[in-house]
């Protein structure tokens, strides 16, 4: 017995030492490609022999970012029932294969790699946040597949295997400055959620200001979620701006109106222009304290056109009347289209062929004409400030003069030298 | 002075709100040592009566007033059904009771999600809160007012309830020593039940009331419980007076951080503030000598 | 007399109330020295403030060492080990393991860091002492009540203690088990100094070397049993209101 | 076979090595000839939440100490690794001092100056192995010598998870809300060749096989059985002349380390860092697995951990909604009715020897 428990005591030296051999074994014997040198083509598994193709629609169905991205995967199931029913793509009929990214970026990426690697998608549409599409970019990348990504943002990005649909700074935030300097606008206050978007948007619009003579008053960022605005409506409020420009996100924008309204700050004193508050989002902050306010998109489901009317009606009939239509949403039922096109263009279903026959690709979205510029794969969008009215609707109060053609990097804008340089 | 005024109110609101948040959790974490994670899912439902009961009556400020005792009685109901059906079983075993109402904070958040929708709703504020009052060069929130005035009022309810009714010192008495009081004649048993309901109550008080300047979404409940246990654990457990102080003081000191700051690092500091001040009163503001053994 | 430990003045305030107040000790090697008294005289508070639990003012010196404001863990080690109102032993380990990590307060991270080879020789002989010899590998979580008590003295044994302060170490038992304990204890104190927190008399007659009579938190009386038996105090504010009490927990 | 029996067999030395060595074979051998490429980076997912979870056990279920906040761990360790890769991919594109891609995005010109050593892989290793150790060293003491226990530790380490994720937000240098991503390169190989990936497999499986060794040894010494002694009767190995607190920081600080190892072997595996992993639902949703497999056992939570992984996987995507009701009933029905998690099951039929498994 005790001889036995004496050699017991190596145990632990044994296994690691064995351990680490098998792994050091196993990983040399393993070791592929080192920086540096060529690594081989993934193959694609994409099978377009049958009478159908797979698309892949990656939304947060569960967390936080539930509450939004859930529309955006019924307004993308509404695009490919029509593309279906008028024929399908390429005369096959399209599948969805719907994935839950569960508002974590990691998750995400786990979900893109298997929508690629798994099943086969040809495409991939969705995505919200900022971080669930740098999350999945390197796994696009790696795998050379295609994302379809629905939602304004931050800009300083162009993948070749992303397609931007939503708008960049140039096609919301700049648009939204250059309203408020025309109506006059002097001094700005900024508000904004910790995270990149506002981080950028408000480098921009510093020096968007400090180029175009406005003051900007203060600069306050809260944390994602946080509901305590105590401190900086009282900071807002005693600073006088002539706007504030709202970046903030989710449910914080609740406790902010509300604070707002409540130390009596009204929209005809000092308005405040949002980026991230859509139709979605008014029910919740409750009309009474927003009414007035501004918003700055591309899309509202005021907007007057054939497409629109078409568009709303049909996502009503689908699920519900009740229901509204958002921006993101807009821009991801026109994801769907553009892809359709593309590959209609190419007449193939290969992602080589999709992004050498992208550009130019068209579509008569419900937000008006959208081209793809092949260069940057964003697409041309029109801007517009709008306003919320009593119904919770907002309404369009100025339009860009026609689309305007994406610029990710700001390059064609003097002031905005040095904010982010091209990759 | 404005700046100054403006931070001594902005504490004392924020104060109150963490002191409304905290203050049943304070009293049942003190009377049985039970850390129930599903409190913030109680104050969710708060938030959720305050939306039902307004869409039924319209008028916001009678609703108001109505919510507020229906938000007890439901938030009660709720504990009430959770110490019956699990806390009382896990007796003594208080890790195994965080989790298990974690769990339950869980699949309350989904309901909520079912039945609500994801999305916030909204909860209009009674034409008499809205705006606010200018007290010396700042502009008071009436809300704000409101909600202070609230959480006086219900530490106010609680001191007197345990210090005058003989339910109170029942609860008093096991709090104190649990055995001695079971030899006493009383039924430990129906004093949990009772202070759970009690306390869980309050979580739907302070629901009903933070409905005045937060959204309510499924996951409202969240953000108010880690600092709610913060007051808790730095108030020391089971006691009012540590739970006033702790969460006044809470929020001054991130009134202060977030003014000197971000208030991302204010959450931080306060965190750091707490670990430093637990070394020198390791079981909180307020507690208790006795001889039993930790 | 060998003093092994010696107390002056103690005194245990809580919040107010003066649970010990004043209180002179001494233990000396070879006796067994009983603590009695009613329920509240600060018995079990005074062993408390001994290990360091309770916060107190005045002296305890043990060995020429103060050992106020020590840490309890330095204060046991330095011989003072004490035990339960309920013993407290490791009920998911066994008898073996319970006394091996009694016996190794001492030891170095590399010791404690591998296996135990083989038991020490003093647990092994403690274990035969305490009459557990044939329960090495049972958990000490199923032993009988009175078996727990045994191991936990086991425990200060092994830890080589000298100065044992042993809170109600027969509550529960049978009169064998009495006896036997009685016996244990009076011959592990040959050399060391036992102290026992007790109410049963009729045990306390049988084998207390020494008594002190504590009351409201103060020493009533000293010495052997028959000098503090005859004491007309302690006759009156002891023997008569605590013995149905001592009775009924004899019972 | 009743359990038993096999139970007695793995106690012995020659079952030890055949539990490894079946767990090695499986592990290197089947794993990878059974699953695509694809689901082998999953598996290497998984098996860096059991390498947490293999911590876990160790504080929570022999220690005690319900460690709610191991995704602060986690995410340093992922952090340094992601630094150490990033750093690498800019050196390797721009040259040394080079800047991250992100930073210049976010509008960092200058390479701040904590980022520099992390160019080093040997500085980065020894970063993660010693930072995430010593700190929970430091917060241990501070935190058990004051006799912080139980549901106070509990909440304390919880907020700190909170605290940690908020800090880690508000710091663009190291990539904000968005964390760190996009990483071409793991100490000189291509990460998007699957041959490499695969090694990544096997390097996550390694350190899994020897957290579970150096636990393994960790629980059969003697402080091991002083560690459950601590969880049962802390003052009572008090009265005995050990610091208890010390026994406490030893298993906490290894329970960190073991966190730490994992998130950076988690980083090249799955190519992202955010907040989003390591703040206070995550931390929690560590100890599921571990529950569900037995936090008192050695090889329950790896088994708990990968099953809650692989069930969040494939069920969420069909249920999202019923899968958060699963975790919920799974944590009050596992906690409350089978404590012991899963492992217990297997021991209805006690062995003499170790009695200390029952659960704390």
């Amino acid at each position: 017995m005790p001889l036995r428990l004496k050699l017991k005591a190596r145990d632990l030296a044994r296994t690691l030492a064995a351990t680490a051999a098998i792994t050091g074994l196993v990983a040399t014997a393993a070791c592929g490609t080192r920086a540096g040198e060529e690594t081989a083509a993934t193959e694609s598994c994409v099978d377009t022999s049958g009478d159908t193709v797979k698309v892949g629609s990656l939304n947060s169905l569960s967390g936080t970012m539930a509450i939004s991205e859930t529309t955006v995967r019924d307004a993308i199931a509404l695009a490919v029932k029509e593309i279906n029913a008028a024929g399908g793509v390429q005369g096959k009929t399209v599948e969805i294969v719907a994935e839950d990214g569960a508002s974590e970026p990691t998750v995400f990426a786990e979900k893109a790699e298997k929508l690629i690697r798994e099943d086969c998608v040809a495409a991939v549409f969705g995505g919200w946040t900022s971080a669930s599409r740098k999350a999945m970019l390197p796994v696009f990348e790696d795998n050379d597949s295609l994302l379809y990504y629905p939602v304004q943002y931050e800009g300083l990005e162009a993948s070749e295997n992303i397609f931007y649909t939503g708008a960049t700074t140039n096609q919301q935030i700049i648009p939204a400055l250059d309203y408020l300097a025309e109506t006059g606008v002097e001094s700005i206050y900024l508000v904004g959620s910790d995270y990149v978007f506002p981080r950028t948007a408000n480098a921009i619009i510093n020096a968007y200001a400090e180029a175009h003579g406005i003051e900007v008053l203060g600069e306050d960022y809260v944390t994602l979620g946080s509901t305590e605005f105590s401190t900086i409506v009282n900071q807002v409020k005693s600073a006088g701006a002539d706007a504030v420009f709202n970046t903030l996100n989710g449910d914080s924008n609740v406790a902010f109106f509300r604070e707002y309204a409540n130390v009596g700050l009204t929209a005809e004193d000092m308005p405040v222009m949002s980026v991230s508050i859509a139709e979605e989002e008014v029910g919740g902050i409750g009309v009474e304290n927003i009414e007035g306010q501004l918003a700055a998109w591309n899309y509202y489901q005021t907007v007057d056109s054939p497409a629109n009317t078409a568009f709303v009606e049909a996502f009503k009939a689908e699920y519900g009347a009740d229901r509204v239509t958002s921006d993101p949403m807009e821009a991801a039922y026109t994801s769907v289209y553009l892809w359709a096109a593309t590959v209609e263009k190419a007449g193939s279903f290969a992602v080589a062929d999709v992004q050498a026959a992208a550009d130019g690709v068209s579509f008569e979205s419900p937000e008006g004409t959208v081209v793809i510029d092949g260069d940057t794969h964003h697409v041309t969008k029109t801007a517009r400030i709008g306003e919320i009215r009593a119904d919770g609707l907002l309404y369009t109060v100025w339009e860009s003069e026609g689309p305007i053609e994406p610029d990710p990097f700001l390059e064609g804008y003097d002031w905005a030298a040095g904010l982010g340089d091209t990759e | 002075m404005d700046l100054l005024v403006g931070q001594l109110f902005t504490g004392l609101s924020t104060g109150s709100i963490l002191l409304l948040a905290a203050l049943g959790l304070s009293l049942t974490y003190g009377q049985m040592g039970v850390i129930n994670m599903a409190h913030g899912e109680f104050i969710m439902a708060g938030c959720y009566t305050a939306y039902v009961v307004q869409q039924a009556v319209g008028d916001a400020g009678a609703s108001l007033l109505i919510a507020l005792p229906v938000g007890f009685l439901v938030g009660g109901a709720m504990g009430l059904v959770l110490e019956t059906l699990l806390i009382r079983r896990l007796y003594h075993r208080p890790l195994d009771t965080l989790l298990v109402t974690f769990g339950v904070g869980l699949i309350l958040q989904q309901v909520a999600r079912d039945v609500f929708g994801a999305p916030a709703v909204n909860v209009a504020v009674p034409e008499a809160l809205r705006g606010g009052v200018d007290l010396l060069g700042v502009t008071v929130p009436k809300t704000r007012l409101f909600i202070m005035a609230l959480a006086v009022v219900s530490v106010a309810a609680v001191t007197l309830v345990l210090r005058f009714t003989p339910a109170g010192r029942r609860i008093r008495a096991v709090v104190g020593n649990r055995d001695l009081a079971e030899t006493a004649g009383i039924s430990s048993r129906r004093v949990d039940a009772g202070t759970f309901f009690i306390g869980s109550g309050l979580a739907g008080v302070a629901g009903v009331a933070l409905t005045l300047i937060g959204s309510t979404s499924p996951t409202t409940g969240q953000s108010y419980l880690v600092d709610a246990f913060l007051v808790v654990v730095a108030g020391g457990m089971g006691r009012i007076k540590g739970a006033v102080v702790a969460a006044v003081a809470l929020g001054a000191l991130q009134a202060v951080f977030e003014t000197y700051s971000t208030a991302s690092l204010a959450k931080v500091g306060v965190f750091l503030v707490i670990v430093v001040f637990l070394q020198l009163r390791p079981q909180g503001l307020f507690t208790l000598r006795t001889r039993s053994l930790a | 007399m060998n003093t092994a430990l010696s107390c002056k003045h103690i005194e245990v305030d809580f919040d107010g109330f003066k649970a010990v107040s004043g209180v002179d000790l001494e233990l000396a090697r070879g006796e067994v020295h009983f603590l009695i008294g009613p329920n509240g005289a600060g018995k079990t508070t005074l062993v408390d403030a001994i290990t360091g639990l309770a916060k107190y003012s005045g002296s305890v010196v043990k060995d020429g060492e103060e050992l106020r404001g020590k840490k309890v863990h330095h204060i046991a080690r330095r011989g003072i080990g004490r035990t339960f109102q309920t013993a407290q032993v490791f009920d998911n380990l066994t008898v073996a393991q319970n006394l091996d990590i009694a016996a190794g307060a001492g030891r170095s991270p590399w010791t404690l860091l591998r296996r135990r080879r083989h038991l020490p020789q003093n647990v092994v002989d403690t274990m035969a002492r305490i009459g557990l010899a044939d329960h090495a590998d049972t958990p000490a979580g199923v032993l009988a009540h009175g078996q727990k008590q045994w191991l936990e003295i086991g425990m200060l044994l092994v830890g080589d203690a000298d100065v044992l302060l042993l809170d109600e170490p027969i509550a529960g038992m049978g009169h064998d088990e009495r006896e036997t304990t009685g016996r244990l204890l009076h011959d592990i104190a040959a050399d060391r100094a036992v102290a026992v927190v007790e109410h049963d008399m009729d045990f306390m007659r049988a084998f207390a070397s020494r008594v002190t009579v504590l009351h409201a938190g103060a020493v009533l009386a000293s010495g052997s049993v028959d000098e503090v038996s005859n004491d007309p105090r302690v006759q009156e504010v002891y023997l008569g209101t605590a013995k149905e009490a001592a009775d009924a927990a004899t019972a | 076979m009743s359990p038993a029996p096999v139970r007695m067999f793995l106690k012995t030395r020659l079952g030890t090595w055949t539990g490894f060595g079946a767990a090695a074979i499986v592990l290197f051998g089947l794993a990878p000839l059974l699953l695509s490429g694809f689901r082998l980076g999953l598996l290497a997912q998984f098996i860096c939440y059991a390498i947490v979870a293999v911590g876990i056990g160790l504080a929570w279920g022999r220690g005690g100490m319900l460690t709610l906040g191991q995704g602060v761990f986690f995410g340093m360790g992922a952090y340094l690794m992601a630094m150490h890769l990033k750093m690498a991919d800019a050196e390797f594109r721009n040259g040394p001092g080079a800047v991250p891609d992100f930073m210049e995005l976010a509008g960092i010109r200058e390479l701040p100056a904590y980022w520099a050593p992390f160019s080093s892989p040997a500085f980065t290793i020894a970063m993660i192995l010693l930072l995430p150790t010593a700190f929970a060293v430091l917060l241990g003491l501070a935190v058990f010598k004051r006799r912080v226990k139980g549901a106070y530790f509990a909440i304390l380490s919880q907020a700190l998870a909170g605290a940690f994720a908020i800090l880690l937000i508000g710091q663009q240098s190291l990539g904000g809300f968005n964390g760190l991503s996009r990483f071409q390169y793991f100490f000189g190989f291509t990460l998007a060749d699957p041959v490499n990936q695969q090694m990544l497999y096997f390097i996550a499986a390694g350190v899994l096989l020897a957290v579970v060794a150096i636990a393994l040894q960790l629980r059969r010494s003697r402080y091991g059985e002083l560690l459950v002694a601590v969880r049962d009767a802390e003052e009572r190995v008090r009265f005995l002349g050990y610091d208890a607190a010390n026994v406490k920081v030893v298993a906490y600080a290894v329970a960190a380390l073991f966190a730490s190892v994992a998130g950076a072997v988690f980083v090249p595996v799955v190519g992202i860092i955010s907040p989003a992993s390591i703040g206070i639902v995550p931390s929690i949703m560590f100890i599921l697995g571990v529950a569900i497999g037995g936090r008192a056992s050695l090889v329950g939570p790896v088994v708990g951990a990968l099953a809650v992984a692989w069930a969040q996987t494939a069920l969420s995507e069909q249920f999202p909604s019923a899968w958060t009701y699963a975790q919920g009933l799974l944590f009050i029905a596992i906690i409350a009715l089978l404590p012991g998690g899963i492992a217990s099951v297997f021991k209805r039929f006690p062995t003499k020897r170790t009695p200390v498994e029952a659960a704390a």
